[in-house]
């Protein structure tokens, strides 16, 4: 049972997943790089981390998401396996079409890196279902490009079915409907802005995130 | 450009546009026993520059304390190692890059990082932080906010980008920065296995490998244009800007820290490209190592056409490193920074005489001695006179306190006092996931994984200290900050420092530069914290109006325990509070007396540095002990500007008395601290500390009550103005 | 050869911070004038030829990287170059 | 009413870190015939008509604001719409 975190070049926020999982959750993790054609066949997730892929000079993700590996991730959640991805792992999945929607610049415009307040909207997915719903959450945000896009359409389906499972209280990007994390249709492709790796020790400020692991945890363990 | 004859460069003085001297001049004749080509005209003109020779600045830094106990490496190395225990240490270095951010601020400011952050990785450490510190103008002008924002923006988006935390770092505005803002950046690293890195080049034979970027016509002349004075006039003719690219330094600092961290038996010696690029860079390593080596120009890799070995030798193309690696292992290195999607090509091999020997298209281009071009720059001591300011008769400074709590709100919402989060919130201060304590505290805190230990950073120079006395100012810079490691609860292990000065031709810069690196010695051997690197900025002058004498200090700390980590606010209701350290009418040089004045002047108050560390003394038992709560240290603004401070993060009001006058309130006596207790611990502390309590924590209200005056105060409503002061007077 | 420009701006409905920002700005210094302003990438590619079609070929390349086609919109030109054959 | 488009790209000898990175993300994709990509910004305008002469105008938008000429270089085109009087 591993936890695979996929590595890109210029990737930054590896290790501080890899950290977490092993030593905060306990599980094993697995770096994979972004050159590899097949995931590991015991991996039982897949983590895309946050930072930057490539720099990230045309579009956030636009690049990382033609990288080998990606084929195989794709094969992963079509599966129905889960994949995460934080903050430009966000970014990455929705240039490679795995979540709707995009991200855009901040509407301010300016790198914003800042504790945040967020609501669970949806404690039922395989990502969140160690909170209480509704509940009141606080996770750091580090992003210039945070900014949730999608059409009325792809909004109305969101809500439809429940995809939407975090939301900023304040909202610090200019996000649509607030958004700070979705899930696919299927419920098993997550992507959100907050770091959950950067709460999940109370020296750091806070274990909410930690919380969100769990959740995934948990659910592979009742597998 | 076009590459004129020895006899023409003699008889035009080309080498007087370089900044080289008549005097200069004629010893690189004497020491080649011939007219220099154009080529070398360049090679020697960037290596004698103050920049990289230090040659005005050397004899004052002597005065520095550079060893001690725990001290693997001084200054002389891309950056100092102070042993951490457990086989660890840290890493520290400060760089200027004042000229280039002037000009263009994003760039300017963005290479400025990825500068010093190559410097730190050079000696096989990882960076863990950065911290900036930013001068400019009053915000009152357009083109300085626009400068600001792009500093920011610069500083920011690199150290986002390659994922290290931007934690600290301060801010100051003064009229004698718009037309020559400074922009400072410091950088740490942690040293897992204590195996350094040397900058050498060793052993005939073993190759010359340059790693990253390519090379092309950016920033030539930087090192030499850094060493000069602006103008106007010169704001159109600056060579091309240096873009920079964090992308490619995440990937040269992974290979270079693979390399180091797995090959170390192939890697002879590193260094980073700076200042004067692959001239410094090659030629130090030689001549550290005694060696000398031929270079093929041909071979670096060119972003640009038809570059002559004056540019290749000169640009500041970013990204890129030189590597001495033992001979017979090209390929296991060429095949590793591939691995990063980097070029590593190898350009040359060490001779086993002195002589730097370049070629292009089969042709010597340079042959000099290479211990002529690195150690044989002259030494200048200048003449230095005391500025008649110094000794102007002043009646001293008193403030207008009469409507007290206006006068605290006035100087919550200073910029200079006012919370800096909408600068540092454009910086990531949380990858890697290690940052205890984040920006807004008196020093960050990043803990060593896998310990119980941490360490404290801070960046610290309170300019007009220095403006109306640089002897007592450079000894305060020091003391505060190491007030602020202490008061984070660690122990002061060293400083790196930036010496942003003017021209050093005018003997009252000079006697300022001789009186701040004076105070600093003598502060750094009271602290024993030796000064393990650092950085030299002269000519900062626009206009003939110098900067004020601005050395910026870099200090790190050790927290020992976990338990120790303390920060500046107030944690609970019903603490009593104290405070540590003795207050005095001190008001010149203040923030309010710029406030109110306009202007700061007069003798700047008395310093005692035994008191100094006394006081840091008991702060640190008391935080042993676990005696505290927390602890704020007392800096621009005084007493009231603390109190209030401490009571911003969890809005826990404080109900204080005290007796002495209002204005007191705002003195800014040194070595000074406020400190809550848990009442239970009351008589550990006062045992201890002998400190006065002033009062307790609780409530919603900020009151300070005086011998003639009542401060009541909304802690909300001052903790809102405090907060969005600076981004309102940045829009 | 080819000499090809790609303009990349976000689609109509999309707010565009970033032509916004310009647009104030540009307001700040007088020029009020100014009505709208969106701000896009600009891509200047210079392409050997290829037995492929130079359209298809700039074609993909717009919608697989250039453009993210949920936000973005493109156009492009494309110059043959005469001074090769 | 004026229609102005305004291309900003970075001087020749610039580097253009941007430019690079969309290069080698294409030739990965296989149009390995890319031989150069330079990438730079774009700005859409509209401007209504003033006394003020139009050149004038967005010669000065360009170098107070859309560029910055310390690195970057810019070209314009103004369409005048003939909707409008
Ligand atoms: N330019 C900056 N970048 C990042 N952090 C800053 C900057 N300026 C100030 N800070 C942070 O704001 C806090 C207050 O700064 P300052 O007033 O200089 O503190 P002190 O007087 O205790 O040194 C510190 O945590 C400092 O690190
Ligand atoms: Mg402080």
């Amino acid at each position: 049972m591993k936890y695979a975190v996929i590595r890109f070049p210029g990737s930054n926020c590896d290790w501080d997943m890899y950290y977490v999982l092993r030593d905060q959750l306990k599980v094993e993790p697995i770096f994979v790089d972004y050159r590899e054609t097949n995931l590991p066949i015991d991996v039982v997730a897949v983590i895309v981390p946050g930072g930057f892929s490539y720099g990230d000079y045309l579009r956030s993700g636009a690049i990382a998401r033609f990288a080998p590996i990606m084929e195989d991730i794709k094969k992963f959640a079509e599966a129905g396996n889960p994949v995460l991805g934080v903050c430009n792992g966000f970014q990455i999945l929705t240039e490679a079409h795995l979540l709707p929607g995009g991200l855009r610049k901040n509407q301010h415009l300016e790198f914003i890196c800042q504790q945040q307040d967020l609501f669970v909207q949806n404690n039922q997915t395989t990502f969140s279902n160690q909170f209480k719903p509704g509940e009141k959450v606080m996770m750091p945000v580090a992003h210039g490009d945070g900014n949730y896009y999608c059409d009325d359409v792809t909004l109305q389906q969101l809500r439809t079915h429940n995809q939407i499972v975090l939301t900023y209280s304040k909202n610090p990007n200019g996000s649509v409907a607030d958004i700070a994390g979705i899930v696919n249709e299927q419920g098993n492709v997550m992507g959100m802005m907050p770091h959950p790796e950067r709460a999940s020790e109370l020296v750091l400020g806070g274990t909410d995130g930690l919380r969100l692991f769990q959740s995934v945890v948990t659910r592979q363990l009742q597998k | 450009m076009i590459e004129l004859q020895p006899r023409e460069i003699e008889e035009q003085k080309l080498y007087q546009q370089w900044g080289l001297s008549e005097a200069e001049f004629d010893k690189v004749q004497e020491l080649l026993g011939r007219l220099p080509n154009f080529t070398e005209t360049g090679l020697f003109a960037a290596m004698w520059s103050e920049h990289c020779a230090y040659k005005n600045s050397k004899p004052l830094l002597k005065q520095f304390p550079t060893t001690g106990k725990n001290i693997l490496q001084g200054p002389g190395e891309g950056a100092g190692i102070i042993d951490i225990g457990d086989g660890q240490a840290v890493v520290f270095k400060a760089e200027s890059h004042n000229h280039p951010t002037a000009v263009e601020p994003y760039q300017g400011a963005a290479t400025g990082v990825g500068g010093i952050i190559r410097d730190i990785f050079s000696m096989g450490a990882r960076p863990i932080a950065m911290l900036d510190s930013l001068h400019f103008g009053p915000l009152d002008n357009d083109h300085t906010k626009y400068l600001i924002d792009q500093t920011v923006a610069g500083i920011g988006d690199y150290g986002n980008c390659i994922g290290i935390p931007t934690v600290g770092g301060e801010m100051t505005f003064e009229d004698v920065y718009q037309g020559n803002p400074l922009m400072n950046g410091m950088c740490v690293g942690l040293l897992d296995s204590v195996q350094q890195q040397k900058g050498a080049a060793a052993g005939a034979g073993n190759l010359i490998f340059y790693v990253g970027a390519k090379t092309g016509r950016d920033g030539i002349q930087g090192a030499i244009f850094a060493s000069a004075e602006f103008n106007d006039e010169q704001e159109s003719q600056r060579s091309a800007v240096q873009v920079g690219d964090p992308f490619a330094e995440k990937m040269v600092m992974e290979a270079c820290l693979d390399l180091i961290e797995n090959h170390a038996d192939i890697l002879v010696g590193i260094q980073d490209m700076g200042a004067a690029g692959l001239v410094s860079s090659s030629a130090e390593m030689g001549a550290k190592a005694g060696f000398g080596m031929d270079l093929n120009l041909d071979l670096v890799p060119q972003r640009e056409a038809d570059m002559i070995p004056y540019e290749l030798m000169l640009s500041e193309s970013q990204e890129r490193m030189l590597l001495c690696i033992k001979k017979g292992h090209a390929d296991e290195v060429i095949e590793l920074f591939n691995q990063y999607e980097t070029e590593a090509v190898e350009i040359g091999t060490v001779r086993d005489d002195q002589q730097y020997i370049l070629h292009q298209h089969d042709e010597v281009v340079a042959n000099v001695d290479v211990k002529a071009l690195v150690d044989e720059a002259p030494v200048y001591r200048k003449p230095s006179s005391r500025p008649a300011r110094l000794d102007k008769e002043s009646t001293g400074f008193e403030p207008d306190t009469s409507k007290v709590a206006e006068v605290l709100m006035d100087l919550l919402q200073q910029p200079a006092i006012a919370s800096k989060e909408s600068v540092y919130h454009r910086y990531d201060s949380q990858v890697q996931t290690n940052t205890v304590v984040l920006p807004g505290s008196d020093a960050a805190v990043i803990r060593v994984r896998n310990t119980d230990k941490a360490l404290a950073m801070t960046t610290d120079a309170n300019p007009r200290y220095l403006f109306l006395d640089p002897h007592k100012g450079g000894q305060i810079a020091v003391a505060e900050a190491a007030r602020n490691i202490v008061a984070s609860g660690g122990m002061p292990l060293g400083i790196t420092d930036c010496l942003n000065f003017g021209s050093p031709e005018d003997p009252e810069i000079y006697y300022e530069l001789e009186q701040a690196t004076k105070g600093m010695s003598e502060a750094c051997r009271q602290f024993e914290t030796p000064v393990i690197s650092g950085n030299v900025s002269l000519y900062n002058e626009f206009n003939g109006q110098a900067i004020y004498p601005t050395p910026m200090v870099g200090m790190v700390g050790l927290i020992e325990s976990m338990d120790y980590v303390t920060t500046q606010s107030f944690k609970q209701h019903g603490d009593l509070v104290y405070l540590v350290g003795e207050t005095k009418a001190d008001f010149n040089g203040t923030e309010i007396q710029k406030m109110q004045m306009g202007q700061i002047e007069g003798q700047l108050f008395d310093f005692d540095l035994a008191t100094e560390a006394a006081n840091q003394q008991l702060i640190q038992e008391a935080i042993r002990a676990g005696l505290v709560n927390s602890v704020h240290d007392l800096a621009e603004g005084g007493l009231a500007v603390a109190i209030a401070e401490s009571t911003f993060d969890n809005e826990i009001g404080v109900d204080i008395k005290l007796d002495m006058p209002a204005s007191w309130l705002f003195s800014e006596t040194q070595s000074r601290f406020i400190v809550s207790v848990s009442s239970e611990l009351q008589a550990d502390f006062e045992q201890l500390t002998g400190a006065k309590l002033i009062g307790t924590t609780g409530g919603q209200h900020l009151a300070i009550q005086t011998n003639n005056s009542k401060i009541n105060l909304d802690v909300t409503t001052a903790k809102k103005a405090w907060k969005e002061a600076l981004a309102w007077q940045m829009k | 050869m080819y000499n090809v420009k790609v303009y990349v701006t976000y689609k109509a409905s999309i707010l565009d911070p970033q032509g916004e920002a310009v647009k104030m700005a540009l307001h700040r210094l007088e020029f009020t004038n100014v009505q709208a302003v969106t701000q896009g990438k600009y891509f200047e590619l210079t392409i050997t030829k290829t037995t492929q079609s130079i359209e298809e070929q700039v074609e993909k390349m717009c919608t697989e990287l250039l453009t993210n086609t949920n936000m973005e919109s493109y156009r492009y030109e494309i110059e043959e170059l005469t001074t090769e054959g």
